[in-house]
């Protein structure tokens, strides 16, 4: 068993709107030193696989055909063994 | 009978509750601006559907803390009637004035369709127009509407008397089936504990004249007009 | 020196280079050339289709402004007018169809608002490939969740569409997005600046590098290479929106604007020089005063960005102040970034540096126009050879009616609209779900009836016919809630109007529609032009989606689908005739497209007028249009209603056509309607005085469906059950 | 500068409903092996503070009062220097 941790935000180029009116809101409760905050998605699961190698595939797998739309985003992930 | 409708930025109800006031109750309403400091004057506060701040992070969340919110906890904490619909509900949710959240629908989907309510008890100031256990012909319209709190909570509210509307079928029964969102216990509408501020998901400006094809939201604001005038 | 390689890149050809040069009398810089590529691309300038569009009547005393304009606009009584148009947005939503569809909206409502008008309802048209493919499913779903993403958030409500499947549009789905507005009559904001001196106001949200190449991007055909020239992808805002609707109807209340136009394609290039060019005057913008968020961007960049949620405003000098303190209590920006001139022409300055000097008008209006060749396409002749008699018998017919039923053409496109929110500023009486969606006017006692449609097999089969008879089912389904037409908008999607076939039935649609315009006395006021809907070198049908909007006089006396009571009589009012042409039954339950639909204007327009005044007359109890399915369908429909569905049964004959074509067949001009047997006659009256064919064919009763032909019964169904079927269809297929 | 990566996901006894149909999602994509996934998110975003240790506590201070519905929701967060 093995559990994937997989962050996904918008890519660089594309304009996080989410993420600007939550720094604004932010500012107006006074936390003022805070920037470029950008809005992302954040899942866990847990998967079968013979090895951590194989398990890392899948997961690169399930993100490119479901989990992430690769036209606005991008994702990274963490596989370890659970 | 004064009534104020709080506008945040993206709020877009506001002008349906203020016609249904104002044109079918016949009474003053005001809008009021989200940064403004007080709410005084007012003997009833609608915080109006829509989608505050885009709802952004979270329905409600940003907008919850709005200038114009302290001055809203205030007037509740003063007895103040205060009645949040739809977005106005997952504000007061936020904001602390109601119990529980409003989760994703759980068919994940925004939702717009008329559907029927059951009015719990009318011991109310925002039911006491209607019967106990009448059903009411009501739309709904949102995508985060699934209403979750804590099982010892909701026990509590029960007992107080704090469920106000739940889902049910046009004969009344509060089934699965006629759970649109997957809220608890069929939840649609509550109350706090003071019975002062309420919040509802459907949305009576939208079925208060009879063109609308139901006219059963007006017993919501006659309900706040009767209790008022008790006063 | 521009290389050849890159103006031709950007999509110029040679001799427009060529003529560019002529008219600065030097060659252009880079971002001068990248400005005449925008706004000589078709999408901006219409190259193509102009010398086509002028066919179309435009005129009529309800207009207050044709096509010209961000949108049109009609008179609706009471010093109100409704502005309205139609907009597609097919190439982005391939892409990324959720942000595609949601700026669709999004630039529709602009268009809108930017005349002045609160934007008070969307429609949409959309077409998709077959439901069974795993990527229409995706491009569906996440369409549809787009629109209702931004059109529920910005508080317009989504009060009707359509929707088509079918293989030809797999590789190139079609979203286009309709909007209307309410302003008064005198009201109406235009976009032509003019007073040397005023200012000019950039509004809304910042600019960064969405979209550039945007408006080129729409004019070439989906390839590989678009996946990379796609990068940067637009993404809604519509919370920004929603601002931006609010604060542009307070600035424009104060009656300082002296003219504003949105920023679509093309962005800053589009608006500061057709601004300029409509008002005769010149502009000087300076663009490092341009709000932005990212760092670093390019004159060229600028000037081409598509960012979304943007506006260009020209504020009367001495009262710019007032104008920026509106935006800034919505929390927009609002920027001075330059000022009007006199003498026509364009300059664009970067921190002071000269970025771009171009005549104004040679860029809106004096665009390159071509004349195209058009050929009749070979597959006309071989679609036109059909012959019912081949066609095999089918004697099952309520399993074909349960088959048509299930049809995602034909089913019931609730999984749609309850997405949408549809009731918003509580004006909608006559739910989605009907022939055409029903507005009340607040405060007047009259109201509108609007509607979208196109049936593109028949458009493909015969391109002037099927138009036409887009502009008739449209208009009737507005009749058959009881109001008048009153104007049209129209998205013409085609496939590369440089290919002689495609040109030709771009031609004839156009023709088509303007003889029905003519034919029902209703204008055309707005529209949106969107060729190259191709992928692998194949065209989509022909598809010119005609929205119609009509004015209910009496709003008591609107009209809906759906049979009321048991009991009442039910009629087919309107003209019987072969109807197998086109067909879906011919489609689904014989694997054919063939066959020349058809329609007579003249019959149509007695029809429509016999039916109106039917129900302004209060005989009607509803009245629901023969389409896709025929009069068994129609049937069907009237029966399934929400608030309580009722059972029929009638008895009709073949009477010379084939019992298919009599049950399934799609002959125009026919209107399904239920009455009070005590008010048939005077019903059979009116039909008499319009020269109009009635047939009284049953009743409303009992839970079945039940259909008698030529004395034996054929379709004898459960409501409950075929209802079910119907309505649960769409979303069974995406399960 | 510090820059702040933020963690939320729905504590373990409410049910996720999105997890679910995600799960469901990819099991229909024969992604067989995979369980218990949690649909959670993730913001990123850079602040200015005195130290690290003031970072944390501004960090915490904003999910507290805005980033996070606590009556349904949990998180962590990680704070480096940017
Ligand atoms: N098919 C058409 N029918 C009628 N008018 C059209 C058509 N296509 C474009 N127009 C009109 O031409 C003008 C320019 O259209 P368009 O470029 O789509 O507008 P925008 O600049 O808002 O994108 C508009 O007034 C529009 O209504
Ligand atoms: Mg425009």
């Amino acid at each position: 068993m093995y559990r994937a941790k997989i962050f996904i935000t918008l890519k660089k180029s594309v304009f996080d709107t989410q993420g600007q009116v939550v720094r604004k809101a932010l500012q107006a409760l006074n936390f003022s030193g805070v920037e470029d905050v950008r809005m992302g998605r954040y899942i866990e699961l847990q998967l079968k696989a013979a090895d951590r190698s194989t398990a890392e595939a899948t997961v690169r797998d399930m993100c490119e055909r479901l989990l992430v739309n690769t036209v606005i985003e991008q994702y990274r992930y963490e596989v370890s063994e659970a | 009978m004064k009534f104020g409708v709080v506008i945040f930025p993206g709020s877009n109800c506001d002008c349906d509750c203020c016609r249904v006031v104002e044109q079918v109750m016949e009474e003053p309403v005001d809008l009021i601006w989200h940064e403004a400091d007080s709410v005084d004057g007012y003997d009833c506060i609608i915080l109006p559907g829509g989608f505050s701040y885009g709802n952004y992070l979270r329905a409600g969340a940003i907008a919850s803390h709005s200038p114009v919110m302290g001055a809203v906890k205030e007037a509740a904490a003063d007895g103040k009637l205060v009645m949040g619909i739809c977005n106005g509900f997952q504000v007061l949710t936020e904001a602390g004035l109601l119990p529980g959240v409003l989760q994703r629908n759980k068919n994940l989907r925004f939702i717009c369709k008329f559907l029927h309510l059951k009015v719990e008890h009318n011991k109310s100031a925002f039911t006491n127009a209607c019967s106990p256990g009448q059903v009411l012909r009501i739309p709904i319209a949102h995508d985060e509407g699934n209403y979750y709190v804590d099982p010892k909570v909701l026990a509590e509210m029960e007992e107080k008397g704090q469920i106000l509307f739940r889902y049910c079928d046009a004969d009344g029964m509060v089934s699965a089936e006629a759970n649109p969102n997957g809220s608890l216990g069929n939840i649609a509408g509550i109350c706090n504990r003071e019975g002062n501020v309420m919040g509802m998901m459907p949305y009576p400006e939208r079925s208060a004249e009879e063109i609308l094809t139901s006219a059963d939201g007006r017993l919501i604001f006659e309900s706040v007009l009767r209790h008022l005038k008790e006063l | 020196m521009i290389e050849p390689k890159v103006y031709r890149e950007m999509g110029l050809n040679d001799a427009e280079y060529a003529q560019i040069v002529e008219i600065l009398g030097r060659h252009p810089n880079y971002t001068e050339v990248g400005m005449y590529a925008v706004m000589w691309s078709e999408h901006c300038g219409y190259k193509y289709s102009r010398p086509v569009l002028k066919l179309f009547p435009t005129a009529g005393p309800r207009v207050l402004q044709g096509p010209g304009e961000n949108a049109g606009a009609v008179d609706v009584g009471d010093g109100m007018a409704v502005v309205m148009k139609i907009e597609s947005h097919n190439h982005p939503s391939a892409v990324e169809p959720y942000e595609g569809a949601a700026t669709g909206v999004g630039g529709i409502v602009r268009d809108i608002f930017t005349m002045g008008a609160r934007p008070m309802a969307a429609l949409n048209s959309l077409r998709f490939g077959e439901l069974s493919d795993a990527r229409t499913r995706y491009l569906f779903d996440r369409a549809v969740a787009g629109i209702a993403g931004y059109g529920n958030c910005i508080g317009v409500p989504s009060v009707a569409g359509e929707v088509y499947f079918d293989d030809c549009y797999e590789g190139n789905p079609l979203i286009n997005a309709m909007c209307l507005g309410l302003v008064k009559s005198d009201k109406i904001a235009r976009s032509s600046a003019s007073g040397a001196g005023n200012s000019v106001m950039y509004v809304g949200a910042k600019t960064g590098r969405d979209g550039i190449h945007g408006a080129t991007f729409a004019s070439v055909e989906l390839s590989d290479e678009s996946e990379e020239r796609r990068s940067p992808t637009q993404v809604g805002d519509p919370f920004t929106e929603k601002l931006l609707i609010e604060a542009t109807l307070e600035a424009l209340n104060t009656g300082h604007i002296v003219g504003i136009q949105d920023m679509g394609a093309a962005g800053l290039t589009c608006s500061t020089t057709e601004m300029a060019a409509k008002g005769d005057s010149g502009m000087e913008v300076d663009i490092s005063l341009v709000p932005r968020r990212e760092e670093g961007m390019t004159p060229y960049e600028i000037m081409l960005s598509e960012s979304q949620e943007r506006m260009l405003l020209v504020a009367a000098k001495g009262h710019e102040n007032e104008v920026k303190d509106i935006f800034e209590k919505w929390g927009l920006d609002a920027v001075v970034i330059g000022r009007l001139t006199d003498d026509g022409i364009v300059r664009i300055y970067d921190n002071g540096e000269l970025a771009a000097e171009v005549p104004a008008k040679s860029l809106a209006e004096d665009t390159p126009v071509y004349y195209m060749e058009a050929r009749i396409p070979d597959y006309i002749a071989q679609v036109k050879h059909f012959d019912k008699d081949e066609l095999p018998q089918i004697e099952d017919f309520e399993s074909v009616l349960e088959v048509l039923l299930r049809r995602h053409n034909i089913a019931s496109k609730e999984y749609i609209y309850r997405q949408y929110d549809h009731m918003a500023q509580i004006n909608t009486v006559v739910l989605p779900g009907s022939d055409a969606s029903v507005l009340r006017l607040k405060g007047t006692g009259r109201g509108l009836a609007v509607t979208v449609d196109c049936n593109s097999r028949y458009c493909y089969l015969d391109p002037y016919t099927g138009s036409a008879i887009a502009v008739a089912e449209a208009a009737r389904n507005v009749v058959c809630s009881g109001a008048e037409p009153a104007a049209v908008t129209d998205c013409l999607n085609f496939g590369n109007p440089e290919k002689p076939e495609i040109f030709w039935q771009f031609r004839q649609a156009v023709e088509g529609i303007s003889a029905a315009c003519r034919a029902f006395g209703v204008p055309v006021i707005s529209g949106n032009v969107s060729f190259y809907n191709e992928s692998q070198g194949v065209a989509i049908y022909p598809t010119p989606a005609i929205g119609v909007l009509g004015v209910i006089e009496d709003i008591e006396r609107r009209c809906t689908s759906f049979f009321k009571n048991d009991g009442d009589a039910v009629v087919v009012l309107g003209f019987n005739g072969p109807g197998l042409d086109g067909s879906e039954y011919l489609k689904a339950m014989h694997g054919r497209v063939a066959g020349c639909p058809s329609l007579d204007l003249d019959k149509e327009k007695r029809l429509q007028a016999c039916c109106l005044k039917a129900i302004r007359s209060g005989l009607l109890a509803s009245a629901h249009d023969i389409a896709e399915g025929g009069l068994a369908v129609a049937l069907a429909e009237s029966c399934f209603n929400t608030e309580g569905s009722h059972g029929v049964s009638v008895e009709i004959s073949s009477d010379g056509l084939r019992q298919d074509d009599a049950l399934f067949g799609e002959a125009q001009s026919r209107i399904l309607v239920s009455l009070a047997p005590s008010k048939l006659d005077k019903l059979m009256k009116l039909a008499a005085e319009h020269d109009v064919p009635l047939m009284v064919i049953g009743a409303v009763g009992g839970s079945n469906l039940i259909i008698d032909l030529d004395e034996s019964r054929v379709i004898d169904l459960q409501i409950e059950k075929i209802e079910s079927a119907w309505r649960g269809s769409i979303e069974e297929a995406l399960a």
